[in-house]
């Protein structure tokens, strides 16, 4: 039995075309759950007002603690709003070559003319999105037919060329998901997911539960696939080091805001943000035993958000100012070469220094990290 | 190797001692009964006679020997066991000298014919609309779970009864017993049979249905929130594949456990409208036996039906990994 | 293989446990835990971790250690006593309150139904950790100080009113109720988002360091275990195919398959991205069921002696690892080819 | 394709039934056209299929064997006459009753041609004597019994000899439901095996052959002769051509069922339904008819009578004649038979059927008016007259409040015999005297203090049966007594009254027979066959499940044994016998029988009713012989 | 938690947040209404004759006389039967004792199967596999045959109460096999792991930890064990098994099937007893809907607000 061997091609970060249009573009998006219960409405204003535009083929990572919004930011760009989801405001338009489509106005045959074939979704947690009872032959076939005309042998052939072309074992085709290991199963979500090569891919935390190893495999899979077709890959997970191996743009979310948005080498060379940068300090490092700390305090509800800059309550920097406005997100001045997108920040007390310097003072008195 | 004795051996172990303890269950419970055949057969045949009392032990030693009922209870056991493995099961008591083999012949395609139509047509109408229901939420579905609900715990007879009216007094349609003309298989018998098996059938089929609705419906929709079947929702399956091979398909593994367990029941039922229906089928003649306590008649049907049951379970059982790919035993 | 029992807090010795699973009619006899061995200190506190894929049989080492499967063979010794054939009586008065468990899932460790404080009550009360109303609500509350929290902020709570990071502190609180000398934590942190995994780690070198409780780490995530860790056990399929301090396994990786996983680690630095190829099994069973070494099936530097042979353990660098590539018994030119072949020793 | 040939399949097989009930709608399982056919109601379902061997043991239906069958005499329930079958003069006795000689009808023929004649009966006797198995009817030990010899005198006379005096041997050969029917002497000594041999072929001596049979035992139909003007019947009807050409007994259920069945026109004749049903298809088919063609409709005369047995065995209280007399005054006879029965079964007070001929025997003779007018019992030291001779004309005041129109008859003809008072204040003073109390509700308590109270056992299938235990147990309560009314299946209901296991429960049965003979009847209550309970009563032969003991009853019967049947002082031994019984109330007798014997006049006309009572309408007696053979049709 | 006022509020919170809940309870508690008016009924319950018989619902008919001997005359709500009774009061003497014999055989049934589901559960071994094996055989067994065999033998003496026990007797078997299931899967679950380290012993840890999780299952149970127990009733005395004299919902079928209701067209005997029975189970069944989905950690999660962003 030979051994799997993930693509090893592609080591270098994928480039962005300079110039390229923008294939997603979200403003003022606010995505709230509005459940009614007994008279009494609760609103979790999971995503609010936010605007970020992604570019073609590029790799757009969205980063922050669980509770930030990441998923629901993420649905609300795949157009996937199912109740007590709601959009209070704002728009998210997609943009292939056929002029703007609004992805929150999808009908029907709208949703079927672009999903899969034009946007495409790889799930977190591959252990119960593939159907138990069907042989992985079958459900190719059944997703591939959802979209084009096909024959069930046509389709397993267009599966195995396509698990071939990724260095995956065609021999999988024939199995149940529950005779494949965990890291196979999400490989083959992948393929799932992408085998109409899409243009546009969504990634909701492909990565997690899974051991170091299948990650990395699984990691380098997501990028032989945005390759192939130069696709738009975003990718939401709230590792870090994820982030630093796969994408070429970063954004950092927290409580439903985007605080702050750049290219990867500067989110970890430079941040700007408090928040970001304690998400960068806390992560450990091999051959680094030196103390870290975790992110003092815990996020907050998001049903009643602090005023001002949300993350003041937790923020070691914050004055006055932080806890009674919101800060804007706005171009950080002098930064970037003025034909990509400009680094943003939503903070009153930017730090401009290079991690190492290590600029936030840990505060002996903030809670313990929760 | 493996196979056989991980698997088969322990599941036809367990099928052996189902009928073990089912058979003895039976064979003893009427030899409790108050009613004794020998004294109802003596009753009917001295009723218009002026006997001498040797006449009537007479009588009383040939009865006894002719239904087997000789001996203690221990050696009638052994005897029975012995009878039944050479598959005789003796002669009838109410009808002597029928012998039981015969009268379950008889009756036995009627019923079996009946239980697994409805069955089968129950559990596949059942699945299909209940899974129709769970995937289409709204007033009309509320209406038809509703109805169901209300259907589903009514007594078998109820309904039974409620067709019999409706179908052969107020609306004479239906013939009022099981009526067959012609020999098998020809073009009458079919038809008179049809005729005939229709409303018992439509009984056992509703209540069938109904569980199986409800409970098609109460897994579909849990089957419908699983992220499998969120997932290809997405994607953009087409609503059909996703019922029949997603939704439906997942939920008729525990139809397929509860239906192995339900045969039972499902007989139980299938007895009661018999009777009601006039249907010349195991469980019309069942009930008939209890009533002239014609002991071997009983226990040829209820072992019968044991033996069916459990190898129905077992066809189930064993057939369950290959309908289910999970299936794990430990 | 014998360890040093007298010396040892829990000394481990070729603890096998075999599953046999059935899927639909085939059998598979399953070595799930294979002859591992290992042992932690006694002298001083330390943190020893477990760390494999998964699938590499750690939480079922783990579950052997707590008792919560039965091995199939081998010896498991604690402060010198033989602790699979306690008796319950034993079991409970001792053992469970010198060994306490720390799940992966904080949610799942409590139950939904329950409130969470009932378990630290409980525990309190069980082992008679103190016994007026006052005694056990300050025993309670020492506990949660501990962690880091107190009880007030506990009191009450149904384990879904506290985020994951706080369940799984009240989950180390309560296993801190019996004065433990070893804390047994199975994948604590897989569950937590990075930035919260921190928090739970630095607990536990806070526990070593201030309360003196040894901590037995089962991981998948090496950089944690790199940075808490003393020593460690990388685990293969149900072996132990490199074991020492942490610095050596892995700063300097010798086994191929503690290279690949140290390789697979998503450095946070965009400048240090991954080298060289990640191998992935296709099942899980399928390596448990190899005959002779089984990384064979996907290592970079495999010879032909390992589709064969079941490698030794080799005392190598401060460090025991299970593979020919350092057996003397194999000629040195074949071994030298071989790395060669395999992946570039970091 | 495999699913899509499911598919098909399924719809077929909803779509098939669905097409086919339109184009089947009649519910007879037989094509046979209805001025050809006569439906009538089987009564039970067979469990025994295709074996017309009428002389096995095990249930059989009469009239199924007296369609194919014929013995020498038919009696008639209702005048207690004997009616002709295979022979037409009655049996000779010699002075000591020790031999009997029969002469045959000589104009019957089996259905191939074959004559009958004197070696078919003494083949048949000597068959029967010498086989055990063929005991239906008890025939076999009859002979061993009693006979010495058979032998023929000529071709259509023989003689029976008789190892002791039984002036009552003929009755072997006399159908009141089954007598020994005659074998085909010229085709029987051919079969070995006689007990098992299934006679599907005939020849046979009635009017019917079986062509037909339903393999579950629902119906049988038979087909007449081709011959039929030489078989008793039609000679009886002299009517060459008698009877409709084919006839259908046929079992659809219960009451409901058989209502129903009627009101679809597919059936013509039915054995009985409750009278709640039998309003409802009056109301829904006016063709439609039982005997009177107004109140009380039903047949009145059948030929056994409802009662209230005790346990005298098993129950201490049961023992006492007055507690019984008590019960029987705590009875309202009125009530119970207008509002419980419908009014439509006469009234008796023993267990004698009001019909003509035995109302004229017992109830109307001089003898026993005079004595039951006169009848005194001590109620606690005073002699107190309990019978009531205006019972029957406040039931024709009932009828009328009712708005019934009156039968023709007088009264008595209709709603029989006077009874007991209604008086429960004398009931109470019997019980008083006997040391029970009452307490401020009006409850019984016995002398031992406990509640009085006992349970009545009935089986609900047996309709009047049932009513009366209800009754009586709704007006003991009334008068304070605690009683349980257990509805019991019958068989159970059976197996407890033959083991003693009940305290009261509800009969039926006659003292007599329909030509008012006594003995073979009361012969059971002689001591001489008491066993204990829980034995079976009749572990003896005889036996009765009360478990009477009375030295005065095995008098009376030991002398009738020897007595004819007609023999004046045979009767003066019933009348005395009857006397006793009534004075001890050791069964608290209430209504005669009587049936809804339905006909319903669509295809088929003249059957028996009031207006030609010819003959009974019992078709089930004599297998409806003569009835069927006296039909006429009414065309398709 | 489970004292009265925990109780009331846990009701109140239910009806809130169910609605399969809310009609379930209030048609439940119709039917117990309807049982304990039985208590306040004008007529004794095994007494016929008490009204003119067989007239439909709304008659006025006579009920009685007063002291001075003068007719007393009322509407029937209901009706009343062919034995003279009314229809109402016989009904709630009906609902009563049916939810005595069901009641009896729930518990009873219910008892053997927790006991057993949990013994066979936790002992395991040898054990439980003769033990599972012999429930495994009982399941298999039809039982209305043998029922149908034990109440002929018993008939006559067989009480309400006996009834029920007979019931009980024969209805435990499915269940106890989905309780060792549950318990099998709880024994693994990590809570009772920490439950055992946390010192407790291995009672507490069933009736603690394990319990609450088989109440859902247990609801549910009472739900088909009460199903069964009243279609059980109900199929006997409509064969004349049970004890007919006794008002039960069965029996007033019996009487009214006896005296051919629907042939007479007296569907108000029958409907009311078809009807009681109907919405008995279905109020059952929709209240252990509302409980089992109230109890289910997952929609509990999202009931307490705490939802995924």
């Amino acid at each position: 039995m030979s051994p799997e061997t993930a693509a090893s091609a592609g080591m270098e970060q994928a480039r962005v075309n300079e110039e390229a249009r923008n294939v997603v573009e979200a403003e003022g998006l606010k995505a709230w759950y509005i459940t009614q219960a007994y008279g009494v409405e609760r609103t979790v204003k999971a995503v609010d007002d936010l605007t970020l535009a992604i570019r073609e083929g590029e790799i757009y990572g969205i980063a922050g603690e669980s509770g930030c919004g990441k998923s629901t930011l993420l649905k609300a760009l795949l157009g996937e709003i199912v109740s007590p989801l709601t959009i209070v405001g704002g728009k998210v338009e997609y943009d292939f070559d056929a002029g703007k489509i609004d992805a929150l106005k999808q009908t029907e045959e709208d949703r079927e003319a672009i999903r899969w074939r034009r946007v495409s979704y790889i799930p977190q947690g591959s252990m119960h999105v593939l159907n138990p009872v069907r042989r992985i032959r079958d459900t190719f076939h059944d997703f591939i037919a959802a979209h084009q005309e096909t024959t069930r042998e046509q389709s397993i052939e267009m599966a195995r060329n396509y698990l071939q072309e990724l260095g995956l074992r065609e021999g999988v085709l024939g199995n149940y998901p529950h005779q494949l290991s965990g890291g196979m199963r999400q490989r083959v979500t992948i393929a799932l997911a992408t085998i109409l090569t899409p243009r546009l891919i969504f990634a909701d935390e492909p990565t997690t539960a899974l051991d170091v190893v299948v990650q990395r495999g699984v990691i380098e899979l997501l990028k032989e696939v945005q390759k192939r077709e130069n696709s738009t890959l975003v990718l939401v997970t709230h590792d870090m080091g994820v982030h630093a191996n796969l994408t070429n743009r970063v954004a950092v979310l927290y409580a439903g805001n985007l605080v702050e948005e750049a290219d990867t080498s500067t989110i970890f060379r430079r941040p700007r943000h408090p928040y970001t940068r304690y998400l960068i300090e806390s992560l450990p490092r091999m051959g680094d035993r030196s103390e870290r700390v975790g992110i003092p305090g815990r996020p907050p509800a998001l049903d009643n958000p602090p005023d001002g800059c949300r993350f003041h309550p937790r923020c070691p920097l914050a004055t006055d100012i932080c806890r009674q406005e919101v800060p804007p997100l706005l171009p950080v001045e002098g930064i970037g070469n003025g034909t990509g997108p400009p680094h943003r920040v939503a903070c009153f007390h930017q730090v401009d220094a290079p991690l190492e310097a290590g600029e936030i003072e840990h505060a002996a008195e903030m809670p313990h990290a929760d | 190797m493996t196979l056989l004795q991980q698997f088969i051996l322990p599941r036809l172990l367990q099928w052996v001692i189902v009928i073990v303890v089912g058979i003895t269950i039976t064979f003893l419970i009427p030899r409790l009964s108050p009613v004794n055949p020998i004294q109802q057969a003596l009753g009917r045949l001295t009723q218009f006679a002026t006997l001498e009392p040797e006449a009537v032990l007479q009588l009383r030693e040939q009865l006894m020997a002719n239904y087997g009922l000789e001996g203690s209870i221990v050696e009638q056991y052994f005897r029975f066991w012995g009878n039944l493995l050479g598959g005789d099961l003796g002669p009838s008591f109410g009808a002597f000298p029928q012998r039981v083999n015969d009268m379950i012949g008889r009756a036995l395609p009627y019923t079996v014919a009946l239980l697994t139509f409805t069955t089968i047509m129950g559990w596949i109408i059942g699945i299909i609309v209940g899974t129709l229901a769970a995937y289409y939420p709204g007033r009309l579905t509320n209406l038809v779970a509703g109805v169901m609900i209300v259907v589903y715990p009514v007594p078998y007879f109820i309904i039974a009864f409620i067709f019999l009216m409706a179908f052969t007094y107020y609306i004479p349609f239906f013939p009022l017993i099981g009526v067959f003309r012609g020999e098998p298989f020809e073009a009458e018998f079919i038809a008179t049979y049809l005729h005939s098996t229709f409303l018992p059938a439509v009984t056992l089929l509703i209540t069938g249905l109904s569980f199986r609705f409800i409970m098609a419906r109460a897994l579909g929709t849990a089957e419908l929130s699983s992220d499998h079947v969120q997932y290809a929702t997405m994607a953009g399956l087409p609503d059909r594949r996703l019922m029949t091979s997603y939704v439906a398909r997942n939920t008729m593994l525990p139809q397929v456990t509860d239906l192995g367990l339900s045969m039972g029941s499902i007989f139980s039922g299938t007895l009661i409208t018999e009777a009601v229906f006039g249907y010349p089928g195991l469980g019309d003649l069942l009930l008939q036996a209890i009533y002239q306590a014609d002991y071997n008649v009983v226990m040829g049907i209820t072992l019968l039906s044991i033996v069916g049951i459990a190898t129905a379970s077992l066809i189930v059982d064993l057939s369950y990994p290959l309908v289910d790919p999970r299936v794990r035993y430990r | 293989m014998q360890t040093d029992r007298e010396h040892s807090l829990l000394s481990v010795e070729s603890l096998q446990r075999v599953f046999v699973t059935r899927e639909g009619f085939s059998t598979t006899r399953l070595e799930a835990v294979a002859g591992a061995s290992f042992a932690i200190r006694n002298d001083r506190p330390e943190i020893y971790t477990l760390a494999g894929e998964s699938g590499s049989g750690k939480t079922t080492l783990a579950r052997l250690v707590l008792g919560l499967e039965h091995a199939t063979s081998g010896n498991m010794y604690y402060k010198g006593r033989d602790v699979l054939h306690l008796t319950n009586k034993e079991r409970r008065d001792w053992f469970l309150k010198e060994v306490q468990p720390i799940f992966q899932d904080p949610f799942a460790t409590f139950s939904p139904l329950k409130r969470i404080d009932s378990y630290l009550y409980e525990t309190t009360r069980n082992y008679k950790m103190a016994t007026t109303r006052e005694g056990i609500d300050a025993h309670v509350d020492e506990a949660l100080h501990a962690v880091g929290l107190s009880l007030a902020e506990v009191r009450g709570r149904y384990p879904n009113e506290l985020s994951g990071g706080q369940a799984q502190r009240v989950s180390v609180a309560r296993a801190l109720l019996t004065r433990p000398s070893l804390l047994v934590a199975d994948e604590p942190v897989s569950m937590l988002d990075a930035s919260l995994r921190m928090s739970i780690v630095n607990l536990f070198r806070t526990l070593r360091d201030e309360h003196k409780v040894s901590v037995l780490y089962i991981t998948h995530d090496l950089t944690t275990a790199y940075y808490a860790a003393d020593r460690i056990a990388v685990m293969l399929r149900g072996w132990v195919v490199e074991s020492g301090p942490v610095e050596n396994v892995l700063g300097e990786p010798l086994h191929p398959y503690t290279q690949n996983l140290k390789n697979a680690i998503p450095e946070a630095d965009p400048e240090k991205t991954w080298e060289g190829d990640a191998s992935l099994a296709v099942m899980d069973t399928e390596e448990y069921t190899r005959t002779g070494c089984r990384y064979a099936g996907r290592c970079p530097a495999v010879m032909d002696i390992c589709k064969t042979t079941v490698p030794r353990d080799i005392e190598v660098q401060g460090r025991s690892v299970k593979c020919f590539l350092y057996d003397e018994e194999v000629p040195e030119a074949e071994r030298t080819q071989a790395m060669a072949n395999g992946a570039p020793v970091a | 394709m495999l699913r899509k040939a499911i598919f098909v399949a399924i719809a077929l097989m909803v779509l098939v039934p669905a097409l086919n009930v339109t184009a089947q709608p009649s519910g007879l399982p037989v094509d046979v056209p209805r001025d050809e056919l006569f439906v009538m109601d089987q009564i039970f379902r067979w469990s025994i299929i295709d074996n017309y061997n009428v002389w096995r043991p095990g249930r059989i239906t009469p009239h199924r064997h007296a369609l194919i069958a014929e013995t020498l005499w038919y009696l008639d329930q209702e005048t207690g006459n004997i009616m002709s079958g295979a022979s037409n003069e009655p049996p000779v006795y010699n002075d000591d009753y020790t031999q009997m000689t029969v002469t045959l009808v000589d104009s019957l023929k089996w259905s191939d041609g074959e004559a009958f004649n004197a070696d078919d009966l003494v083949f048949t006797v000597e068959t029967v004597w010498n086989t055990p198995e063929l005991s239906f009817g008890g025939w076999h030990a009859q002979f061993v019994d009693f006979l010495e010899s058979v032998e023929k005198v000529d071709d259509h006379t023989v003689t029976f000899t008789l190892n002791r005096p039984n002036p009552r041997f003929h009755k072997n050969f006399e159908a009141r439901w089954a007598g020994l029917y005659m074998m085909p002497e010229h085709a029987f000594s051919q079969i070995e095996d006689l007990v098992n041999y299934t006679y599907q072929d005939g020849p046979y001596l009635g009017l019917y052959a079986p062509v037909e049979m339903d393999p579950n035992g629902f119906w049988d139909l038979f087909k007449k002769r081709d011959d039929p003007e030489n078989t008793a019947v039609c000679q009886y009807h002299m009517n060459e051509d008698c009877g409709p050409g084919y006839v259908l007994t046929i079992l659809y259920g219960d009451s409901t069922k058989k209502v129903i069945a009627m009101t679809r026109g597919e059936l013509d004749a039915f054995m009985n339904v409750d009278f709640e049903a039998f309003e409802s298809l009056l109301a829904s088919t006016p063709t439609a008819k039982s005997w009177y063609p107004e109140f009380p409709w039903a047949y009145p005369n059948e030929t056994s009578s409802r009662l209230i047995r005790f346990n005298f065995d098993t129950h201490e209280w049961t023992n006492n004649k007055d507690v019984r007399w008590a019960l029987a005054l705590a009875l309202d006879i009125v009530q119970l038979q207008t509002e419980y029965i419908g009014g439509v079964a006469k009234v008796v007070y023993v267990n004698v059927p009001y019909t003509p001929k035995l109302a004229e025997l017992y109830y109307n003779h001089p003898r026993m008016q005079e004595w039951v007018e006169n009848l005194e019992i001590d109620v606690a030291g005073e002699p107190y007259k309990p019978f009531d001779a205006t019972v029957a004309d406040r039931i024709g005041e009932w009828a009328d409040e009712q708005g019934y129109a009156q039968p023709a008859e007088t009264a008595a003809a209709s709603y029989g015999s006077g009874w007991w008072k209604y008086d429960t204040d004398t009931a109470a003073k019997l019980l008083e005297h006997n040391g029970y109390t009452r307490d401020g509700n009006g409850d019984w308590y016995t002398p031992e203090g406990e509640r009085f109270s006992f349970s009545i056992q009935a089986a609900p299938d047996e309709v009047d049966s049932f009513r009366v235990a209800n009754a009586a147990a709704d007006m003991w309560n009334d008068f304070g007594i605690d009683v349980e009314l257990q509805g019991l299946e019958r068989s159970v209901w059976g197996a407890n009254f033959e083991t003693g296991q009940f305290e009261t429960d509800a009969p039926w049965l006659s003292f007599v027979l329909p030509d008012g003979d006594g003995w073979p009847q009361m012969r059971s209550y002689h001591s001489k066959y008491y066993v204990p309970a829980p034995e079976l009563h009749n572990a003896l032969g005889g036996g009765t499940p009360a478990r009477l003991v009375d030295p005065v009853l095995d008098e009376l019967i030991d002398a009738m044994e020897s007595l004819h049947p007609q023999d004046p002082q045979n009767l003066e031994l019933v009348h005395q016998f009857l006397q006793h019984w009534v004075e001890n109330m050791y069964y608290i007798s209430t209504v005669s029988f009587k049936k809804f014997v339905t006909w319903n006049e669509l295809y088929w006309t003249n059957p028996p009713s009031a207006e030609n009572d010819v003959y009974m309408p019992l078709y089930w007696f004599q297998g409806g012989r003569f009835s069927i053979g006296g039909l006429e049709s009414l065309g398709g | 938690m489970f004292g009265i006022v925990g109780l009331v509020t846990n009701i109140r919170d239910l009806m809130k947040f169910s609605g399969a809940f809310r009609w379930g309870f209030i048609v439940l508690v119709f039917v117990f209404l309807m049982a304990g008016l039985s208590w306040f009924s004008p007529y004794e319950e095994d007494h016929r004759r008490d009204t003119p018989r067989g007239k439909p619902p709304l008659t006025e008919i006579s009920i009685g006389r007063d002291d001075d001997g003068e007719r007393i005359y009322a509407r029937t709500l209901l009706g009343t039967t062919s034995q003279g009774q009314d229809v109402f009061w016989q009904l709630t003497f009906a609902v009563r004792n049916t939810f005595l014999i069901a009641g009896t055989a729930v518990f009873i049934g219910r008892s053997i199967a927790i006991l057993l589901g949990m013994l066979t559960g936790y002992m395991g071994g040898v054990f439980d596999r003769v033990l599972s094996t012999i429930i495994d055989s009982l399941i298999v067994l039809p039982r209305l045959p043998l029922l149908i065999l034990i109440a002929a033998i018993l008939r006559g003496d067989i009480t309400t109460l006996g009834l029920g026990v007979l019931l009980g007797i024969m209805d435990w078997a499915h269940p106890s096999k989905r309780y060792r299931a549950q318990v099998l899967s709880l024994r693994e679950r990590e809570f009772t792991h920490t439950a055992v380290f946390s010192g407790m012993n291995p009672v507490k840890v069933v009736v603690r930890e394990h319990m609450p999780f088989l109440v859902p299952f247990l609801l549910a149970d009472v739900v088909s064990g009460f199903l069964w127990a009243i279609g059980m009733e109900v199929t006997l005395a409509y064969l004349g098994l049970g004890q007919i004299s006794v008002p039960t919902i069965g029996s007033l079928l019996y009487w009214g099937n006896y005296y051919n209701a629907l042939l007479l067209n007296q569907t108000w005997v029958l409907i009311p007893a078809i009807a009681a029975a109907v919405f008995t189970v279905a109020g059952f069944y929709m209240l252990s809907q509302g409980i089992t989905h109230y109890l289910d950690p997952r929609t509990r999660l999202t009931r307490l607000g705490v939802s995924d962003s």
